[in-house]
């Protein structure tokens, strides 16, 4: 990443993106939000388990989102993911303390 | 630098094409981190003070799983026309790409829509903004949300008359892509509401 | 700028320091009433060992450093026609860099264990009859404290058995406000809408000073209580008194004051609106200072009635200049005479 | 309603200006002034002096506010400033030396310094360095508009509710903090995105991360940090406005609120925020170090991990300011460890300095000489930190004036002494001149004198039963004498900084310019020429190691190999659209304190508006030809 300053700029050639993954993923997140709506309105795990497993669902889609709807599966997005991953964890640690620490 | 000789073909990463460009979209990443935290904030807020209803009505009381399955619907299909338009963005489909952009714009319009006849519904019911630290919350952070796609539809709107106008090219592209990253954020955002809000809420 | 003047400047400020130290040493030594320092209850002596121990820690830590910096700095100052061998001072040295970081960690190994230890010895609830349980309530800008086995209360002044443990259940009706008597031990926040716990005990018998430590609006500064340390035969004999009925009125000034007291005062000062509480004065002949700053007699009794905003800014307590100085002295004899 | 209508008047005045309202031939004549240069300038260098020169401004506003409390508390009983006024001087010293003095003094240099240290033309987002700088001026003039309309706040820099809610605060006090902060906080996360994106994306050719010199790696943190520190601000400051302004209730413990919610808010950016404006001033102090020492940084990878590590941390401690809060002794202890970990980091980067002056050809001046007393003053600090970091010794600390006097070890003795060593150091490379070393002496000594009569009595205050934040004490229990020598420091600080400004203006008066290279630097912005042309280079270097300049240097070269051919340079067009950006948000705000709902949405609306003008902006720079640079190069 060095050397953009200087360099002449070769744009990023592009790998076919196929629509079929995308549609796939959307598909999937679709499935996981129902399932988070059933877990809550119908009585298939005990209550314990509902939130984790929603929790577990919600941050599945959210990956699903970020990488193939957000494009983070491309070369080139380390940053992208490193800054995301510490913005994640801060908020991890302020929702914990705040609901936690009352 | 900007670069004006850079090749308008299909296939070529336009909104990365410039150093205009690529900056753009890493300080669009920085800023989605920033909001991540800022949302994470209100998510904390709204968790601590979820249960002093003071005497008003309660999540379970008020939250209708149609409703939110409607706005949930609507809002991951247009995170997946907004994907659809930036293919066609690559492509340098101009059409395509704004059918797709309007299609998005349209679905967000009708979840704006949908939650602000929520809203009203609720305030009918005497949940408000001023009932309680439960209500405050709770309109503070789907508020912020709604605030967000409010936004998002005016961007995208501007951004696509401007596509239309100066067509797609490296001046263009990145707008479009940023503003598109900006959707899918909501969309992820709305994730957790509708888990931690709005389900959380129905299970007590 | 020449060395020559920084020394002057120096020698001017350690004279200036030693012509003050030698004028009256209760401006410059702490006083036994609040002196960290000096603690006379077990919670202070925890903090002060603690206090102690880091201090301890700290002055090794500093002296190496120290020893270091002056050495290089003296050594390795440019010298004219000096020239070292600089080939054997390498940008990093692995070794060094681990000592440097290990032996920070082992300090702070040593610091944290009797940290942890303490913290929760401090947290620890007494158990037992023979703890007095007292409540306090933070008001803008003064104390209410409950004792709710022996059921009364009082304000800015807080009696306490000596050798016992006292339980403190802080809360607060307005804003924060910080409970701290530095000498007994450390401070809890006043929290309104939550009920914080704190132990504290007396060793000694004396009388020491209590503090707000959480800013809370124009009078912070004079929101002070005091703690009144007895033996216990003292003790039970001021719950007696603050329990017993109220002392009759029998002179007709004091009837007058009494009217006075009834038509206005008891807005407040009986607890009928809770927005608008002030201080109870049932008990109000037994204190030893009015509005926890002013010294208790009739004078500043009176100026405090006539004026209590310029005494203490801020205060919800009303002007009470419409009384003539007759009535002002009716009241002021009502008041003082409530034992 | 007086004030509304002058702001009215104002605002179309405003508006007329930049809208052309006016006759053309005085818009011409307005575009040649100076003062329009400077409005609509998207310099880094040009920002990076504003930055600057606010920053000093408010140091001198905020130094001046705590020498009236330090007047106050003379001798007990004093009635000088009592009760509110008080409160609102402790209040906006506050505010003003950690937001509009200390976060600005430090934007300045990291504008001027850090794209010629990593070798860019400028920064990443130009434009949105303008927006950064013009939302923190407006955001900063608006807090300070108390002192004349209403009263300035007065519950603490901290502003802890509920004695922040209307209810116990009544009048606008709380509203300008509120909503002066939201304002200058916007463009605080702007410039924080736009400094990691320069760093990340603007370094010339062989400018690797582990060449760039300290003070970028430590501005690289730092942005980091703002990034992530500045949202639970933004989200503290909205619920608050809510609470005051829109009669929600966060707060209000009787509605369900929490004021431990607002604490907890606070802290989580507080905290970090002390490392935003610390961690620079260890990038300052190490460039210092290793210039002066004519030596490479010791351990330079231990400190880019220290560094990190630091800043890391920096999110993971925010408790052990609520220590006494009363969260149990399972969290107090938690944070008490995690907060001891950052001693650790912290000890490494002392070491390193110590190191670097090892076998190193020490010489003193004024830049240097601040700091070598950061070191002692910096070590005593950060113990006091430890000391505080165990909260059964907490529990006697917390909120007397042993806090007071540890964080002003730290935050003068390392930031506002790194500040000072690096005016001292970039003074050449800003203003093309140089601060006079004797005047500098003058400065140095004094205020480094006064700073430890200040505040080390202080600890001494706390431990015998002193609260902070009061404006009297009580006599006879061993204070007076302690609360003397610590006004009579604080005086001494004064007269330090007459000086300095004094040695700021002899210098504007002078006409020598500096030497491109004054200290034998070894980064690159002293390979620049001096004063630095607004392109910075005309050919981009290209690094090949650590202290690039100075590897050039030692291999007998006077410049630096450049990376490109002489070429076309392409640069930003200045931008109006900043200013009227923030003047908006400005009027906007003052609306919504004013409780003017109409003057709000006004301020708001045309915020939007000036969006929409930058979005539809389609000026993209100028090109610099080879031929003027080389005439410019010829001239020089």
């Amino acid at each position: 990443m060095a050397d953009q300053n200087t360099s002449n700029t070769q744009p990023p050639e592009h790998k076919p993106e196929s629509k079929m993954k995308h549609i796939v993923s959307f598909g999937a997140m679709i499935l996981l939000t129902v399932a988070a709506f059933v877990l809550v309105l119908r009585d298939v795990v005990p209550v314990v388990w509902v939130l984790p497993l929603m929790l577990g669902f919600a941050v599945i889609q959210v990956l699903l989102q970020l990488f193939t709807f957000m494009h983070l599966d491309q070369k080139g997005s380390f940053y992208y993911i490193l800054f995301i991953a510490f913005g994640v964890m801060v908020a991890v640690i302020s929702v914990t303390g705040l609901v936690f620490m009352p | 630098m900007a670069h004006d000789s850079v090749e308008i073909k299909p296939g070529v990463h336009l909104e990365t094409a410039t150093f205009e460009g690529k900056n753009k979209v890493m300080g669009f990443w920085m800023f989605l981190g920033a909001e991540t935290v800022l949302f994470a904030c209100l998510f904390g807020t709204y968790l601590a003070l979820r249960n002093q209803t003071v005497n008003g009505p309660s999540g379970a009381d008020l939250f209708d799983p149609v409703l939110v399955a409607v706005a949930t619907a609507i809002l991951l299909f247009s995170s997946l026309t907004s994907v659809f338009a930036m293919m066609a963005m690559n492509k340098l489909d101009k059409k395509g790409m704004l059918f797709w952009l309007g299609v998005t714009v349209l679905l967000g319009l009708s979840f704006l829509v949908l939650e602000i006849y929520e809203f009203i519904h609720y305030i009918h019911e005497g949940h408000t903004f001023m009932s309680s630290a439960f209500g405050s919350s709770f309109y503070a952070l789907v508020g912020t949300h709604g605030a967000h796609v409010t936004f998002g539809i005016i961007w995208i709107s501007t951004i696509m008359y401007q596509a239309w106008k100066w067509g797609i090219n490296t001046e263009t592209a990145p707008k479009l892509f940023v503003s598109s990253l900006y959707w899918h954020f909501i969309d992820v955002v709305w994730v957790f509401i509708f888990t931690l809000v709005y389900l959380l809420g129905m299970v007590g | 700028m020449s060395r020559k003047g920084l020394w002057r400047i120096l020698a001017v400020l350690a004279l200036a320091m030693l012509v003050l130290a030698g004028c009256d040493s209760s401006k410059i030594l702490p006083s036994d009433a609040l002196n960290v320092l000096d603690p006379k209850g077990t919670a202070g002596e925890k903090s002060l060992d603690l206090i102690y121990f880091s201090i301890a820690i700290m002055l090794v830590v500093f002296a190496i450093v120290m020893a270091i910096f002056i050495y290089v700095l003296v050594k390795f100052r440019k010298r004219e026609g000096v020239t070292l061998d600089r080939s054997k001072y390498k940008d990093h040295n692995t070794v060094l860099e681990i000592i440097w970081t290990v032996l920070p960690i082992a300090a702070l190994v040593a610091l944290a264990i009797p940290t942890v230890k303490y913290t929760f010895d401090l947290a620890e609830v007494p158990k037992g009859d023979d703890v007095l349980v007292v409540e306090v309530v933070g008001h803008q800008y003064w104390w209410e404290f409950k004792y709710p086995k022996q059921g009364f209360k009082t304000a800015q002044e807080l009696h306490i058995p000596v050798g016992k443990k006292v339980h403190f259940k802080i809360t607060g009706t307005d804003v924060l406000h910080a409970f701290w008597v530095p000498a007994l031990g450390g401070k809890m926040d006043v929290i309104p809408g939550r009920v914080n716990e704190l132990t504290l005990d007396a060793k000694k018998a004396g009388l020491y000073h209590g503090k707000c430590a959480e800013l809370c609006g124009a009078s912070h500064a004079l929101m002070d209580f005091k703690v009144v340390a007895e033996e216990q035969a003292d003790f039970d004999k001021w719950l007696a008194k603050m329990s017993a009925p109220p002392a009759p009125v029998v002179t007709a000034k004091e009837k007058q004051g009494e009217e006075i007291f009834n038509s206005s005062c008891i807005k407040c000062h009986a607890g009928m609106d809770p927005k608008r509480q002030g201080p109870d004065l049932t008990k109000f002949g037994n204190r030893q200072s009015i509005a926890g700053v002013l010294k208790y007699d009739e004078k500043n009794l009176k100026a405090w009635l006539k004026d209590p905003k310029s005494i203490k800014p801020g205060t919800k307590m009303e002007k009470f200049d419409f009384l003539n100085d007759q009535e002002l002295d009716a009241l002021t004899q009502y008041l003082m005479n409530r034992k | 309603m007086g004030t509304l209508l002058i702001m009215i008047v104002f605002g179309l005045f405003f508006a007329a200006i930049f809208t052309g309202g006016y006759n053309n031939t005085l818009i011409q004549r307005a575009r040649k002034t100076t003062a329009w240069d400077w409005l609509t300038s998207v310099d880094h260098k040009k920002i990076g002096v504003m930055y600057f020169m606010a920053g000093i401004f408010y140091f001198v506003v905020g130094g001046l506010e705590a020498l009236f409390m330090r007047y106050q508390l003379l001798v007990p009983g004093n009635d000088a400033f009592v009760g509110r006024t008080f409160n609102e001087l402790l209040t906006m010293h506050g505010t003003t030396m950690i937001f509009f003095a200390a976060m600005p003094l430090i934007f300045g240099l990291i504008n001027v310094v850090m794209p010629l240290q990593i070798g860019a033309r400028d920064v990443a987002f130009p434009f949105l360095n303008s927006l950064g700088f013009w939302l923190f001026f407006f955001g900063a003039l608006l807090t300070n508009m108390g002192w004349i309309f209403g009263g300035a706040p007065d519950a603490g820099w901290t502003s802890y509710v509920q004695l922040a809610l209307n209810e116990y605060s009544p009048g606008p006090g709380v509203d300008y903090y509120v909503l002066g902060l939201q304002i200058a906080g916007a463009g605080t996360t702007m410039s924080g995105i736009n400094f990691l994106v320069t760093i990340l994306n603007m370094r010339t050719k062989g400018m690797s991360l582990l060449r760039m010199p300290m003070f970028t790696w430590t501005s690289l943190i730092t942005s980091v940090l703002i990034i992530f520190a500045m949202p639970p601000l933004t989200i503290a400051l909205l619920l608050l406005m809510m609470d005051r302004l829109f009669g929600a209730n966060f707060f209000d413990h009787v509605m369900g609120g929490s004021a431990v919610l607002w604490e907890h808010l606070f802290w989580i950016f507080g905290h970090p925020e002390v490392y935003i404006v610390v961690l620079p001033a260890f990038g300052i102090m190490s460039d210092i170090f290793s210039t002066f020492s004519k030596k490479k940084l010791f351990g330079y990878n231990s400190m880019v991990f220290a560094t990190s590590l630091i800043g890391f941390l920096g999110f993971m401690v925010w408790v052990h300011h609520m220590f006494t809060v009363g969260l149990g002794p399972v969290s107090n202890s938690i944070f008490a460890i995690a907060t001891m970990l950052i001693a650790i980091p912290t000890g490494i980067k002392v070491f390193n300095w110590l190191f670097t002056m090892w076998g190193g050809e020490l010489t003193f001046p004024v830049a240097m000489k601040w700091a070598i007393g950061f070191i002692p003053t910096f070590v005593i600090g950060g113990m006091t930190g430890i000391m505080l970091a165990a909260p059964p010794a907490d529990f006697q600390y917390q909120d007397s004036y042993f806090v007071v006097a540890h964080f002003h070890y730290v935050l003068i003795g390392g930031t506002v002494f790194a500040l000072l060593a690096g005016a001292y150091y970039w003074w050449p490379k800003m203003f093309g001149k140089m601060l006079s070393e004797r005047l500098g002496n003058w400065h140095f000594w004094l205020f480094f004198i006064g700073f430890h009569l200040t505040f080390f009595p202080q600890h001494f205050l706390g431990l015998f039963g002193m609260p902070r934040r009061v404006f009297t004490y009580e006599p006879n229990v061993g204070l007076e004498y302690i609360n003397q020598v610590s006004t009579f420091g604080a005086i001494l600080m004064g007269i330090g900084t007459i000086i300095f400004a004094w040695n700021m203006i002899q210098s504007f008066r002078s006409k020598k310019i500096a030497a491109a290279d004054p200290w034998d630097g070894r980064s690159l912005e002293w390979a620049t020429q001096t004063p630095v042309p607004f392109y910075n280079f005309a050919q981009l270097p290209e690094v090949r190691g650590v202290d690039a300049f100075w590897l050039e240097k030692q291999a007998g070269n006077k410049e630096m190999t450049p990376a490109e051919p002489l070429g076309k340079i392409h640069m930003p067009s200045g931008s109006h659209i900043p200013f009227l950006m923030s003047i908006a948000l400005f009027v906007g705000g003052w609306g919504l304190i004013a409780r003017s709902w109409q003057i709000g949405v006004m301020g708001l609306l045309a915020f939007g508006v000036t969006m929409f003008m930058r979005s539809f902006d389609r000026d993209h720079g100028f090109y610099v030809k080879p031929k003027e640079l080389l005439d410019k190069e010829a001239k020089s």
